[in-house]
């Protein structure tokens, strides 16, 4: 254990998915978090159910980072189909650790690289008796050799084992037996690494929690009342109505065994959207989640939401776009699929958390802005925040009451001295008042449209009710931007040039910011949670020359909504573009704003 | 119903002073919308005054009752029956979806679905198999002129193959017989009938409200601009006479006697949510059996009759918020204390992330 | 006749849809063609079939100006539910001409007014025998009074009843008879109205055709050789492919009677979009035609199409948007919704026609755009050009030949010294080669997907393989960026003001640009025709210091398109939006300008 | 078919070398596609092997084929089979549209449709069942596995009713029988499947290659990751165990002798577009009656038995290209001088809008 540097590694695990290397890998990884090191996981995983290479990144940081580093210390090269392709990832000095039950096909080997072979397959074979066993236990092998190489204890490996599959020995014992044959078998190999060395820090991760940006958001909306969920299978966001479908009973069971919710699987997202629309109008706290295809065909019933005003939840897991793109890799992309979601002029409310506290945070307060709006609100989320573990501060208890929004009940339709008038902008704000459907009052009813209607909620075709009409929905967005989420600036020195990240975008963002001030270009970083935007995003811009926008789009469709916000300072905004698929990696944004400081 | 009521059946009381009054002591006045701006004769206005009648005579709350539409001139008619009732006219295609929603936010209001046969059998037709598939407690009517009305005439999925638009040109394609989709994706109250058969039709509207579960009425409704000339089979000359009604029905609501005037080997009674069928038989067809309505129907189709009457009936099925087990407070009621977890919840959950 | 202002005045009829003013007005409208009058229509009519408030507006400019005036000289009041509101239109001065069968509801008469009756009603009860005729007819009175009012002769009249109902004197003869009774009415009433006088021009219209923007998409089309039309109904845009069904047979029927076309009406937006995909991606030119919540219904696909690289045609025939709306009222808003349109990282082609000639054009075109760009193309068309009867220059017959693009045929094939990949960027500007199905070679075939593909058009997820495709996409959009018909620009004077429109938006714009110039405040005038931007609409913009961009919707989706690609001179962009669904009138420009100029 | 074709009949061939052909000289191996990425054990893969089978032994021209599909395990396997035909994986739900749409492009091109339950039942069911109503001429296979595989494991919509989850969680929901569906939708062949029964599969895929219309084969094929276990309707087992095989057929391409060396009694040959079926039957059902074969599929589902076999064939009815009365050449190859009305054409229209 003669490594220099501590706690700071980046391994990467490939290996063919269906294989069992899930289990293996959160194992690993559960680990380090148990060690109280600071580490994230990135899950690159292919589109299909069995046999086609996956990934599993790991990061170790000392210095507190999260996002993937982008450079390969450790390759733990367990799927011989991307072996070679594998081995180019890997940094000079670092290591490959690979199955040589067989011999590594010619070529493979470099100089710059320790090839470390553990015989996975031979292990298993001989010492686990169960033929259908085997295959997913080889993967256990390279989490006991990766486990000795660092200096993971056993007895730590051990408790998450326990942890993860319960009381279950029968699981747990054949899982055990081949993480010490790979630990075994490395401890005699004699090999030692000098890449680094991990070493467990009591208390380090002591109060955080380890989750799945997904799970995040089913358990906000459940704490932000969700009644009603509608959703359509779609990657990368099945999990979040999965997660609640596991969780909610728990909380929303009443006496008689019944429910206080329902999750309905529909039959498409039209399906979905519209009967998002149908609950939230007649009183519930609707949402429904879904990924690109699936806000495609939402549209139409989002323009219906908002010309209707009615309150819903739409949460959007990113991933590759367009079309059906990559499903299993992560954007930054339906930007504007959001906030102009539909034909016709809209502009919608989209809360952008960027690690799992926000996440919860947003999901629940999402309710709120939904019911005091009266309009479709989006948590945009991605594949990189929904489907990763990872470990943050945990979750707290929302502080402010549920916001019903103005709703009218019975006494207060009692009360009224006009005659209630549903689209009448009472207060200035552009927001109207509604009653809900079922209200024992016989001024309650009123008729709702995607046509065009007048306060009293009657149907017209006058020009000027349609203006005004419009103008008001406009104005409400207006009063929103001042009530949104305000973005978190951190303003390191006095200099002219800014930052701007939003969503996972962040953490790759900070980090190539420290490292750009750290080589002597200091930069202030601005956290973009919400649109519409702050004004205080506004301030932000005027206060410097040049403000990077880090994005996972091709097309800047975040710079697009900043240059039209503020015109007067377009021309600084410098979209910096990520949108490969993959978790952004600081020193490609770096290099991108490298590129683009020299050509200028 | 009081003797008043009776005899104004669908009609405006003549002396609004002394107006006939229900049960729930309303006029049928209350039960009436805004002023219908379809064209003079549509058949979907003598839909909606069967509507008003059905709901007045029953003496339901139209508070009680919450109204769904897609886009069409058929889809506009929930503004023009029971302004006290609140309405949704959604997107083309999507009252069953809007519907669904609804009924699940609020399970203890009764959804009345309006529907034209463009919205439910060309672009809504998926969400409205499924919504059938998943029984949802609601009245859902179809008002079937084989056009598409509001685009100003082109044919609709239901329009009979060789029917002719108005300058002669024969339709091509085969009908979708929505009865036949209405049974085999799990619907439990299947009717037929006709906007001009108010004697018909009314009863079939009453006993549908009493269904617990997702109740069909494919409704044969006239456009006199676009689809009322000869040559076309769905011209209320031409449903007149080819119509064949299988049976009538009365529905005899709980708090009523049920007297029982008819031959009774030709009647059979059907217990209902809150009432009882009483079917008059006018062809032999027991509307519990399921391979049996669909054989009627398409025995119907291959004749090029119009069947009307209750087609199919199966009241057993649970409905959506059964199968979803739902609380008796609708969820859309629900308080905060019931649905937000408590501080020592989230504690735990937190407690139970930290491994 | 003793009116000094000859050939300008602007009439209002507001009658009852369904009632056969359509007819009456068209009539109208066609003697004044025929007279050589300089003039335009605006149907304004109501979502529904029949009863509801209809108004027709008919223009007539010495000056040449074609857009609504916004000013109103004669109002024919004959519908009653109106009038007062209708009265309320009339300019001081103006005449009232209403049906005086029954009397004038009190409080309506007015100094500034000349009410002059006309007893419709009576006079077709006492003159026409078969009662059903005679509310269809009724409204034939008014076009005979206002004849005889301006001095437009019956027979002009009489032609244009020849011309409109040919060879049906039984329908020809009621018309003319009570056209007749108003016109002698008129004249025995000693009448004189002194707001304008109409003479003939003769000539003044030769060579000049009268129709209506969804028709001239339509013959565009068919000679754009559209082979696959796939359509759903909808306002505004049925009237294309119903245009196109009356038509096409008489061009496109082979010797056997068989049609070189296949028309479908769909079951939905999303199978119009997706056949036309399919019919696409299987050789044929395809198109389908649309409005807003199509268009919405259709994200999903228009990213398939854009992704996988497949060539068709989208007409969206702008209505009041969002949701519903207002599905009889016109916008220009679905600019987003095409541009951008479906999620992930798209842009689009978009032809923007501002009148007839270049709707006929750029229909036909658009099918070359898509050969050419292997991509879905917009023509953005709006209810105002579209639906609306005006005259214009005639069509003009195509130059170019029909371009299929970059297809490889078996000959090529053969000829081809690497092996065929699709998506490979052989010549730099982003579009690759494309074979057709049943081309008969064995290279020929290949696999299409909405999902990540190598250049040899295999599934693949690797993230530089997919960074690239996204990047030649890009490329590809910039390469028609200098191929897209360039802006014409109609420098005027030495300003540093500038104005840009766009399709509708052209006709007001240029009266308001002229209005402004008449009062001292010069201005340039672009007229932008297609997405993306060419560089002339940059140069344009650079060389002005304040640039108006007149659009028909309420968030400038246009500028922000145009500062997105401009950030430089964003400040300078500024958006005068007119969105209450009535085409704009010019002085509206100019009130907006002049408060923004009040304002600064 | 060759001798050697015969005895390698699903097989790949022994002997690369000296491969066995076909009538067009091919081998088997130039009917497969890329290698599948499905899991091992797959229903889906048995059934791409029956398609590769299919058309091989029918001498299919490969380019005469376009394969075509939707979003979903099912959906992937167009990759799977026939690499020399022109493929396309479109979006979710739209296999049947995107069919449609290339069959007017080319109608002398026959498109395979592989699609899934979810697919088809339930995102895709309007435009899947407005396919079959316009009678596209298109083989269409659902890969009926009763989950969303691609998205690991969900109910699709004909799971059956009480299914179980892996966890035993009970399937509440009705489950929606294709094979109804696409009789009353107008299908003009319907034959329900099994992967697993490749003798009885690879027989009525070359008959729906030979039917001139919509032929839809809703084929169960086990999803041996998320539907395979004990208390799954749609286990590879359950099915075994409760499949009712109606008949088998043979096709017998038109170059072929029919002989006929079965029962003449059971047996009943329906004429195709290039051969003939000879269907042996197994109980007593006449495909060609549209009652009985929706009769059957009910009674089948009543008694939760999968019926296999040809459920029902119609093959006098034209097919969307003879309705829309298409051009013997492709639309999609025509040229200029055939599409461009000429300038004197243009002429006569500004002509006819000058007044
Ligand atoms: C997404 C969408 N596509 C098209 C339309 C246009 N549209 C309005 S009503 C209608 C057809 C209505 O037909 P039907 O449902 O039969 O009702 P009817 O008017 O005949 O009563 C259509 C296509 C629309 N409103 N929305
Ligand atoms: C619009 C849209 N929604 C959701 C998805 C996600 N999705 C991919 S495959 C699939 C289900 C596939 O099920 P099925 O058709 O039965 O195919 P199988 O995988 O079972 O063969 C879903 C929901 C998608 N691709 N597009
Ligand atoms: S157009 Fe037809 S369906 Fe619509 S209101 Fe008129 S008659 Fe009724
Ligand atoms: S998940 Fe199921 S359907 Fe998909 S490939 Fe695997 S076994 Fe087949
Ligand atoms: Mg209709
Ligand atoms: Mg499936």
């Amino acid at each position: 254990m003669g490594a220099s540097i501590v706690n700071d590694v980046n391994i990467s695990i490939a290996t063919e998915n269906g294989s069992g290397s899930a289990s293996s890998n959160t194992v690993l990884f559960k680990s380090l978090y148990k060690m109280g090191l600071t580490c994230s996981s990135k899950n690159l995983f292919p589109s299909n159910i069995q046999g086609l290479p996956t990934w599993y990144l790991i990061r170790v940081s000392k210095d507190g980072y999260l996002c993937r580093k982008g450079e390969i210390d450790v390759m733990v090269a367990f799927n011989r189909t991307t072996l070679a392709a594998d081995v180019d990832q890997v940094r000079p000095g670092g290591i490959v650790l690979y199955d040589d039950s067989s011999p590594l096909p010619p070529g493979l080997e470099r100089d710059s690289l320790s090839f470390v072979g553990v015989p996975a397959t031979r292990l298993v074979h001989d010492n686990i008796k169960v033929p259908q066993l085997r295959v997913k236990q080889r993967n256990m092998v390279y989490v006991g050799a990766v486990a000795q190489m660092f200096g993971i204890s056993l007895d730590i490996v051990a408790e998450v084992l326990k942890d993860t599959f319960g009381d279950k020995p029968k699981v747990i014992e054949p899982n055990m037996i081949c993480i010490e044959l790979g630990f075994k078998h490395m401890a005699e190999s004699g090999f030692e690494q000098d890449v680094a060395r991990l070493e467990a820090i009591p208390g380090g991760n002591a109060g955080k929690i380890m989750t799945e940006g997904n799970n995040a958001c089913a358990l906000g909306a459940i704490f932000g009342g969700a009644t009603v969920v509608t959703w359509y299978p779609i990657t990368p966001s099945s999990s979040v109505v999965e997660y609640m479908i596991a969780q909610i009973g728990k909380y929303r069971t009443d006496d008689q065994g019944k429910a206080r919710y329902a999750i309905v699987q529909t039959e498409d997202e039209l399906a979905s959207i519209t009967m998002a629309i149908g609950a939230g109008w007649n009183g519930a706290r609707a949402m429904t989640s879904t990924a690109g295809p699936g806000l495609s065909l939402m549209q139409e019933g989002i323009g219906l939401a908002y010309f209707a005003e009615v309150p819903c939840v739409i949460i959007d897991v990113g991933r590759a776009g367009p079309s059906t793109g990559l499903p299993t890799r992560t954007q930054q992309s339906d930007i504007s699929a959001m906030h102009q979601g539909s034909h016709g002029d809209t502009k919608h409310i989209v809360l952008i958390p960027h690690d799992n506290p926000s996440a919860f945070r947003f999901s629940c307060e999402a309710f709120d802005y939904a019911d005091r709006y009266q309009t479709p609100v989006f948590v945009m989320m991605d594949l990189d925040l929904g489907m990763n573990l990872s470990i943050t501060e945990p979750f707290e208890m929302p502080t402010a009451p549920m916001d019903r929004g103005k709703v009218l009940y019975k006494e207060d339709l009692d009360a009224l001295t006009e005659p209630f008038q549903r689209y009448l902008d009472k207060d200035g704000d552009g927001i109207p008042y509604r009653t809900l459907p079922g209200e024992d009052h016989p001024d309650a009813a009123y008729f709702t449209r995607g046509s065009g209607h007048s306060t009293d909620a009657n149907y017209t075709e006058d020009h000027t009710v349609y203006r005004d009409l419009l103008d008001r929905l406009r104005r409400k967005y207006e009063t929103a931007r001042n009530d949104m989420p305000p973005p978190i600036v951190e303003n390191g020195a006095a200099t002219d040039i800014g930052m701007i990240s939003f969503g996972s975008s962040y953490e790759p963002t900070r980090e190539a910011r420290d490292c750009l001030t750290a080589r002597g270009l200091p930069m202030n970083h601005l956290l973009l949670r919400a649109l519409p935007l702050s004004p205080d995003v506004g301030k932000f811009v005027a206060q410097h020359e040049i403000v990077y926008v880090v994005e996972q789009n091709r097309d800047g469709q975040m710079t697009q909504i900043l240059r039209d916000d503020f015109p007067r300072y377009a021309d600084r905004l410098r979209p910096v573009l990520i949108y490969h698929g993959l978790p952004p990696a600081p020193w490609e944004i770096i290099k991108i704003i490298d590129e683009m400081r020299a050509a200028s | 119903m009081t003797e008043i009521a009776r005899q104004n059946n669908g009609q405006a009381p003549v002396q609004p002073i002394k107006a006939a009054t229900n049960r729930l002591n309303l006029t049928k006045q209350d039960y009436r919308g805004s002023p219908s701006t379809l064209c003079k004769g549509c058949g979907h206005d003598a839909i909606t005054a069967s509507i008003i009648t059905a709901c007045y005579e029953l003496s339901i709350d139209p508070k009680q009752i919450i109204k769904l539409s897609g886009i069409g001139c058929s889809s506009k008619t929930p503004n023009y029956f029971m302004n006290q009732s609140f309405g949704f006219n959604g997107t083309h295609g999507r009252c069953a979806a809007l519907a669904t929603g609804a009924g699940l936010a609020n399970h203890t209001l009764k959804p009345i679905g309006v529907s034209g046969d463009g919205d439910s059998a060309s672009i809504g037709l998926g969400n409205f198999a499924h919504m059938m598939r998943r029984n949802l407690n609601i009245t859902y009517i179809i008002e079937n002129n084989g056009v598409y009305g509001l685009t100003k005439g082109q044919f609709s999925a239901t329009a009979d193959q060789g029917t002719r638009t108005r300058r002669g040109v024969p339709n091509p394609w085969q009908a979708m017989d929505l009865g036949s989709l209405a049974i085999i994706s799990g619907a439990t109250f299947v009717a037929r009938s006709f906007s001009g058969d108010r004697k018909q039709l009314t009863p079939l509207i009453k006993a549908a409200l009493n269904h617990r579960g997702a109740a069909i009425l494919d409704v044969l409704s006239p456009c006199v601009i676009f689809n009322d000339h000869e040559g076309s089979t769905k011209s209320l000359r031409h449903i007149r006479d080819n119509r064949e009604p299988v049976n009538t029905i009365d529905f005899i609501p709980s708090y009523e006697q049920i007297e029982t005037d008819y031959d009774e080997g030709e009647t059979i009674h059907i217990p209902m949510h809150s009432g009882v069928v009483t079917l008059h038989k006018l062809k032999d067809h027991d509307p519990t059996d399921r391979i049996r309505a669909m054989t009627v129907l398409e025995e119907a189709n291959q004749q090029h009759k119009f069947l009307t009457g209750l087609i199919y009936i199966n009241p057993g099925q649970p409905d959506l918020a059964e199968v979803e087990n739902l609380t008796d407070t609708p969820l859309a009621r629900l308080e905060e204390a019931q649905l937000r977890p408590s501080a020592e919840a989230l504690e735990s959950i937190n407690a139970s992330l930290m491994r």
